[in-house]
Formats: C-alpha cells, sequence, structure tokens
C-alpha cells in the first residue's frame, strides 16, 4: 500500500509539473489568434491564402466603408497590420474596438471574411465624456 | 416550515435580482447587453458550485456509505445540469450581439463547458441506468469524483489558452468592474445560490420520499415464494 | 518482480491470450473500424482536396469510438464469477487496473497501426513531415483511452445498458486526448513545437491514472 | 486456536429496499462442516456471499477468520476463502488446464500444483480442453481443484452437488476431510437433503432470510 500512495504523490507532482509548464507554453505556443506584431513577425510562415486567425484594436480613423466591405488597420500598440473585411461587421464593430478576424494574407494585406469582437474582462459604466462620443 | 421558506425567500431574491439587473447602469461598450451577463456568470458559477457538492458528497458517500450523500451528489448533478444549459444558453444569446457569433468552436471555454454537460449527462444516465440503490450510489459516487476533474479545466480554460471569451473579471488581485455593475452580479449570484438551495432540499426530499414509496411493505424475497399448488395425478 | 507487477502481467496475459482465442477485437471490431474509413469518401463529392482535408478528423473519430468497442469488446468483459474469484484470490484491484488497461493499449495501438496506412492511402492526405514525431502522441493517446475504456467498462459492468452507456461516459472524458493527439499532427505538419500537447496528453494520462488507482477499490465492490 | 472460523450475529442484508436476510446467526468452529437448507429465495446464497467477504451486511456483526465484516480487515483473509458458486469461474476461452494456471499465478502458487490438481480432478486427458466446450460438470471440477490447489481455511460450496457424478463427489468428500484436518471450517449449501447430512456435522435450516 506504500507503493500506491508513492505513486499518487508522484503523480499529482507529474499532474502539477505538466499543468505548470502546459500553461506557460500554451500562451507562447497556442496559436488561437496572432497579434498584428507576431503576423507580422511570422509573416513567412504564413503564405497567401494560408488562414489564421489576427487580433487587435481597429486604429481609430483609419475605417473606411465602400460597397459593404471595410478597409481598416488594427494594431497591437506595436505594428499595424491593413485589413479588408469582405462581410457584414457585428453590431459593436467601430474605432478603437478589440477584434478577432479570421482570414489570410493576400500581398500584404490580410483579408478578413470573419469578423467577431473580443471584448475585455474589465466592464465600465459610461463616462459623461464617452456618452457624448458615442453619440 | 424550512421547506416552504427557502423557495419564497429564492423567490423574492430573484426578483430583487431582476430589478437590480435591469436598473444597473449599462456598459461603454455592451451597453444594455451587459445585463445578460448577471445571469450568465450566475448560472455558470452555481454550476461548477453544484458539480463540486457532487463530487463532494460523492466521497462522502465512499468514505461513509450512508444514503444521505448518495442523495445530495444526485440532486446537485441535476440541478448542476440544469444550471449548465442555462449557462450555455444565455452564452449564446449574450455572444450574437457582442462578438458576433453565437458559438466558436476554436474557444476553450464553449467548448470545455459543452463537455462538461455531456460528462454529467453520462452521469445522470449511469444513475437511470442502474437500478439497484447500493450500486447505482457506488458507481455514481465512483464518476462523481472522476467526473470534477473537468470543472477546473472549464475555470482555467480561459487562463489557459488565448480565447474569444474574456479572462477572468474576478481576480484575487483585482476586481475589474464598475462597483453599481458588481453589486449588481453579486445580487444576482446570492439570488441564484437561494435557488440552488431550494431546489437541492426539494430534489432531496423528493428523493427521500420515492425511496419511502419503494420501501413500503417490502417482505423478504423468501416470503413470496409459497409451496406450489400442484398435485402429482395418479 | 514484485507480486504486485507479476498480477498485473498476468491480467493482462490472460486478456490477450482470450482475445487470441475469441477474436473478438481483431476479428469484428478492427473490420468494421476499417469499413467505416471507407464510408467517408463514399458519402463526399469525390474531391480529393476535400478527403485530405478530412483525412485526420476521421482517423481521430474512428479511433475513439472503435477503440472505446475494442477496450469493451464482450469477451474481454468478466462475469461475477469470475469477478468474484479474483477478489478472493486477493488480486490487487490496482494490479487489476493495470493489467488491463495494458492488454486494451496493445489492442488499441495496434487498431491505430492498422487504420493509418488505410487512411493514407484512400484519402491522401498531404504528408507529415517526420512521421515519427507522432508516435509518443500515439502511444499517449492510446494509453489515455486504454485507461478510460477500463474505467468505463467497469463502471458500468452488469448493467443492461452497458454497451452505449460506457462510451458515453468515456467519450467526453477522452476529448482532452483526441485534442492532444490531433494538434500534435498539425503542429508536426506546419512544423511547430509539440511540446504543449504532448504535456497535455502527459497530464490528462496521470489525472487518468490517478483516478483509477484511486477509484480501483471501490470499484472492485461494483461486482461483488 | 478455539476462535471461531465464522461469527455472524443477528445479519441483515437489504438489496435496495427489499430484504433478503433478516436475522441471521451462525457459527463455524475449527474443524467444522456446517449445512445450510431452505426453500428458494430463502436466501442461501446470499449468506454465502456474506461469509465469503463478498456482500456487505445491512446490519449486524460478523467475523470472518478473525476479519470484521464490512471493514477493510477482510482484504487480509480473502486469499483463504474459497468459493464455489452455482456458475462454474472459468474463463470459457482458455482451457481447463490455462484456467488452473492462470488462478496459481495470481495467487502465487506453482503452475505445477496447478497441473496437479487438475490430474487430482480427473481432467488430465482433458487438460487442452476450451472451458466453455467442457460440458457444466467438467467446469463445476475446476472450481473443486481450485480448492484442492490453494487449500483455503474456508470453503464455501453453493448447490454443492449441482452437476456433479458419484466420482466427483469424492473430490468433495476428500476437500472437506483435508478442511477438517486443518482444522478450517466449511459451509455446504445443497438441495439434496439426503448427500447434505452424510457429508456435514450439522445442518442449518433459513427460511424467509432468518435462521430457524
Amino acid at each position: 500500500m506504500n507503493g500506491r500512495r508513492m505513486f499518487l504523490a508522484l503523480a499529482v507532482v507529474g499532474i502539477a509539473t505538466a499543468v505548470f509548464f502546459l500553461v506557460r507554453s500554451a500562451q507562447s505556443d497556442v496559436v488561437y489568434y496572432l497579434t498584428p506584431s507576431e503576423a507580422t513577425e511570422r509573416r513567412p510562415e504564413f503564405p497567401d491564402g494560408r488562414r489564421f486567425r489576427l487580433a487587435g484594436i481597429v486604429v481609430p480613423g483609419s475605417v473606411v466603408e465602400s460597397g459593404g466591405e471595410y478597409r481598416f488597420n488594427v494594431t497591437d500598440g506595436a505594428d499595424e497590420v491593413p485589413v479588408l473585411l469582405v462581410a457584414t461587421p457585428p453590431q459593436l464593430f467601430g474605432e478603437d474596438i478589440n477584434v478577432l478576424l479570421d482570414g489570410y494574407w493576400e500581398n500584404g494585406v490580410f483579408v478578413s471574411d470573419e469578423a467577431l469582437i473580443r471584448h475585455e474582462e474589465t466592464y465600465e459604466t459610461p463616462s459623461p465624456t464617452s456618452v457624448e462620443a458615442a453619440g | 416550515m424550512t421547506k416552504r421558506i427557502l423557495p419564497v425567500l429564492a423567490g423574492l431574491a430573484l426578483v430583487a435580482a431582476l430589478a437590480v439587473a435591469l436598473s444597473s447602469p449599462p456598459d461603454v461598450l455592451q451597453g444594455d447587453f451587459v445585463r445578460i451577463l448577471y445571469i450568465h456568470v450566475a448560472n455558470a458559477w452555481l454550476a461548477f458550485l453544484a458539480f463540486g457538492v457532487t463530487a463532494a458528497a460523492s466521497i462522502g458517500w465512499l468514505v461513509r456509505k450512508k444514503p444521505g450523500y448518495d442523495r445530495v451528489a444526485a440532486a446537485s448533478a441535476e440541478i448542476g445540469v440544469l444550471f449548465t444549459a442555462v449557462t450555455l444558453f444565455t452564452g449564446m444569446i449574450w455572444g450574437k450581439p457582442i462578438w458576433g457569433t453565437f458559438w466558436d468552436w476554436g474557444d476553450a471555454r464553449m467548448a470545455s463547458t459543452a463537455l462538461m454537460f455531456f460528462v454529467y449527462l453520462g452521469y445522470l444516465a449511469l444513475r437511470r441506468a442502474t437500478p439497484d440503490r447500493q450500486a447505482r450510489a457506488r458507481r455514481s459516487a465512483i464518476l462523481g469524483v472522476i467526473a470534477v476533474v473537468q470543472v477546473p479545466l472549464v475555470y482555467f480554460s480561459v487562463v489557459l489558452w488565448r480565447t474569444l471569451h474574456q479572462g477572468l473579471t474576478i481576480r484575487p488581485d483585482s476586481v475589474q468592474m464598475e462597483p453599481a455593475m458588481l453589486v449588481a452580479l453579486l445580487v444576482n449570484v446570492g439570488a441564484f445560490s437561494l435557488l440552488y438551495l431550494a431546489l437541492l432540499t426539494a430534489r432531496v426530499r423528493l428523493a427521500r420520499l420515492e425511496e419511502a414509496v419503494e420501501a413500503h411493505e417490502r417482505a423478504p424475497a423468501g416470503r413470496a415464494v409459497t409451496a406450489p399448488r400442484l398435485e402429482t395425478g395418479q | 518482480m514484485s507480486r504486485f507487477w507479476r498480477q498485473a502481467l498476468q491480467v493482462a496475459k490472460r486478456d490477450l491470450l482470450v482475445e487470441g482465442r475469441a477474436g473478438e477485437g481483431v476479428g469484428i471490431v478492427l473490420p468494421f473500424g476499417a469499413l467505416a474509413v471507407f464510408v467517408v469518401p463514399l458519402a463526399t463529392s469525390g474531391s480529393a482536396s476535400l478527403l485530405a482535408d478530412l483525412a485526420a478528423p476521421v482517423y481521430w473519430l474512428v479511433t475513439l469510438l472503435f477503440g472505446m468497442q475494442l477496450a469493451l469488446r464482450q469477451t474481454a468483459t468478466e462475469t461475477v464469477p469470475q469477478r468474484r474469484l479474483l477478489v478472493l484470490l486477493g488480486l490487487d484491484p490496482v494490479a487489476r487496473f493495470v493489467g488491463r488497461t495494458l492488454s486494451a493499449w496493445v489492442l488499441l495501438i495496434g487498431l491505430q497501426l492498422v487504420l493509418i496506412p488505410l487512411v493514407v492511402l484512400f484519402y491522401e492526405p498531404e504528408p507529415v513531415p517526420t512521421p515519427a514525431l507522432m508516435l509518443p502522441a500515439l502511444a499517449l493517446y492510446a494509453l489515455g483511452l486504454a485507461m478510460l475504456g477500463t474505467l468505463a467498462g467497469d463502471l458500468t459492468v452488469g448493467l443492461r445498458t452497458r454497451t452505449a452507456l460506457a462510451p458515453m461516459l468515456a467519450a467526453p472524458l477522452a476529448v482532452p486526448l483526441v485534442m492532444g493527439a490531433s494538434q500534435s499532427l498539425i503542429s508536426i505538419s506546419r512544423g511547430e513545437g509539440i511540446l504543449t500537447w504532448t504535456l497535455l496528453l502527459v497530464a490528462t494520462d496521470l489525472a487518468l491514472a490517478v483516478a483509477g488507482v484511486v477509484t480501483a477499490r471501490p470499484l472492485e465492490e461494483t461486482a461483488t | 486456536m478455539t476462535d471461531p472460523i465464522v461469527q455472524l450475529r443477528d445479519i441483515g442484508v437489504r438489496f435496495g429496499t427489499v430484504p433478503v436476510l433478516v436475522a441471521v446467526d451462525l457459527t463455524i468452529a475449527p474443524g467444522e462442516v456446517v449445512g445450510v437448507a431452505g426453500p428458494n429465495g430463502s436466501g442461501k446464497t446470499t449468506l454465502l456471499g456474506v461469509v465469503a467477504t463478498l456482500i456487505r451486511p445491512s446490519s449486524g456483526t460478523g467475523r470472518v477468520l478473525g476479519a470484521a465484516l464490512g471493514t477493510d480487515d477482510v482484504r487480509r483473509v480473502r486469499r483463504r476463502i474459497g468459493l464455489s458458486g452455482h456458475e462454474p469461474a472459468v474463463y470459457p476461452d482458455l482451457t481447463l488446464a490455462e484456467n488452473l494456471r492462470f488462478v496459481a499465478r495470481v495467487a502465487g502458487v506453482t503452475v505445477e500444483a496447478a497441473d496437479r490438481a487438475l490430474a487430482d480432478v480427473g481432467l488430465a486427458a482433458a487438460a487442452d480442453r476450451p472451458a466453455g466446450r467442457s460440458s457444466h460438470g467438467m467446469q463445476r471440477r475446476i472450481d473443486l481443484a481450485r480448492m484442492l490447489m490453494l487449500e483455503p481455511d474456508l470453503v464455501l460450496l453453493d448447490e454443492a452437488h449441482a452437476g456433479l457424478d458419484q466420482d466427483a463427489e469424492v473430490i468433495i468428500d476428500v476437500i472437506l476431510e483435508r478442511t477438517r484436518r486443518r482444522r478450517g471450517g466449511a459451509l455446504l449449501v445443497s438441495h439434496d437433503a439426503e448427500r447434505l447430512t452424510r457429508q456435514v456435522d450439522r445442518v442449518l435450516r433459513i427460511e424467509a432470510g432468518a435462521t430457524v
């Protein structure tokens, strides 16, 4: 029965260690989405047409709409990526909003046909100024 | 007496919670949609709690072998499945206007919550499939212990993976929420906790009554066998 | 060799000997799984690129579902008199869990090795740069499924609805395994690291092993 | 060594809400062989399960080979209990010899002892026959061969005479004789009262879950 205890102790330590490194490597390794800097940096890994997801903040003043297509830039504070969105964006889409785009590179432009809003875990009530700004 | 008080309290609390949720200020980004969050989060939290109670009661049964633990484990799992279903449903309603989609397969939180739902559906199926009460208690207690492994996986999935779902709002070191909204959330969590308690006690009481009916005038098996009413003819 | 490992190996050997005689896994489950691999192309439009994309998902689906069939095969299900006999022989319930897992593991690896060439041949997926890198993931995946199959089988022993119930209990719990193995394959074909997914598989396998050891004693009583 | 092999006091067993045993008292002294008789459904087989430590009593107290029933203590003594139930405990896909050898290896007994026991019960010539394609009587003999091989201190036979011919009867006689000599105990359940009284020291009657 001592063997049983020893195994359980070792296994729990093993699970803890595995989960610890899992969390660490998951944050760098697992590509659910790329930030604009990562997307620029790892450009060679994603040839034109290969799909991935890109997440960033819509740069204020960059949104141009024409015939149901939207052109804008997304940023993570460091790099900016030009985006062409060929779909109807969600209700909350707008400047300074965190978006998650599904698409691929095409001649240096990220072409996306699906946009989702990624909202942060912070919740705020509108301040008087922002209410006016939202209009 | 108490069996009347708890449902009434839970009902009043739910009305109050709804009032607070509707009167609380809108979110700067999400506007009025943020009100769905109060119900969504309260249900998700109670689903975790319910499955945690199932696991604890399962361990209790394995150690003590008292039928009371089994009743609590079963009742809590049933309520947990119900709350998980509400969580998934409200999450989808919320996701459409906010994220722009009902469901996203790449999202670890959504996928793992759906899995948790199926794990506990399996738990209930196992209970239904086992007629003998002792065997049912033992088998479901074992599964109740194995299944709870899923719960932390769901909770931490947003930390483990970069997901569409937002991270943890309420963390030990900071609460990233305006006080008025936090109050609304806490009132809802409180109200749904009362609902959970009311449902749990009612379900446990029902289970006890079911068993009493079953046990009513059961004679030893041997007493049901009498001498055959046949004679050998000459 | 310690008493524990002698008992575990005896149980594993018995299971494999029974399988060798009855042939339920090799003769029935395996061909049935292979048939499932053939049905998918028949139900598609015949597009080669679509089939190539489907190769991996079909492979994981078939190994999961038919792997469960294999682990829960009827001929390996111990009857009540057999279980009672083993209990009275002083068989350590943990050794029994380990032995049953080992035999199921061997059969599951066999299933995988048969299905891989079939899928590659008939679906023509894009070649993986270094296929040997998949071996640890496949082994860990099969090990996890073997433990889950053993646990689910013991939980449902003697129940009338067992054939559907046991896979239903095991399948959702198997998802971290499927995820770890399938994402390993995707990472390898992209030339990325597989550390994360290997860790996920290791953590899940260890958690299942702990579950198996902890529940072995209470499970022993389900059959008596 | 005057402690009884088995001592049950006021044992009750319920399956779900159905009581199967309600008040059973039983003592087996060292060297004693006890028979159990009673009509269908009276709880004979359940009683045997309780004595074998396989069925946990719902009420009452009992000790088997010194271990208190319902506690983990029983694990220590299980190896010394031999049980032959209604259905023989054999693997139909394994041969008769393989069945015994598997048991020998798990229990930590030599393979030679298994082969010797097989010959002792008269199955040496059928050693390579799959158990599933052997008759019920042959399977019962495997159960008995196991008792010869493992020499349990507590022998439990359910429907001791079912499916056995006169030759095989001798095996039971030998097992009981050796058990008596070891100062072990035995409990036999049978419908055949005549054969039973010949082999046992006393007969216990149970009716509707209670000893009478």
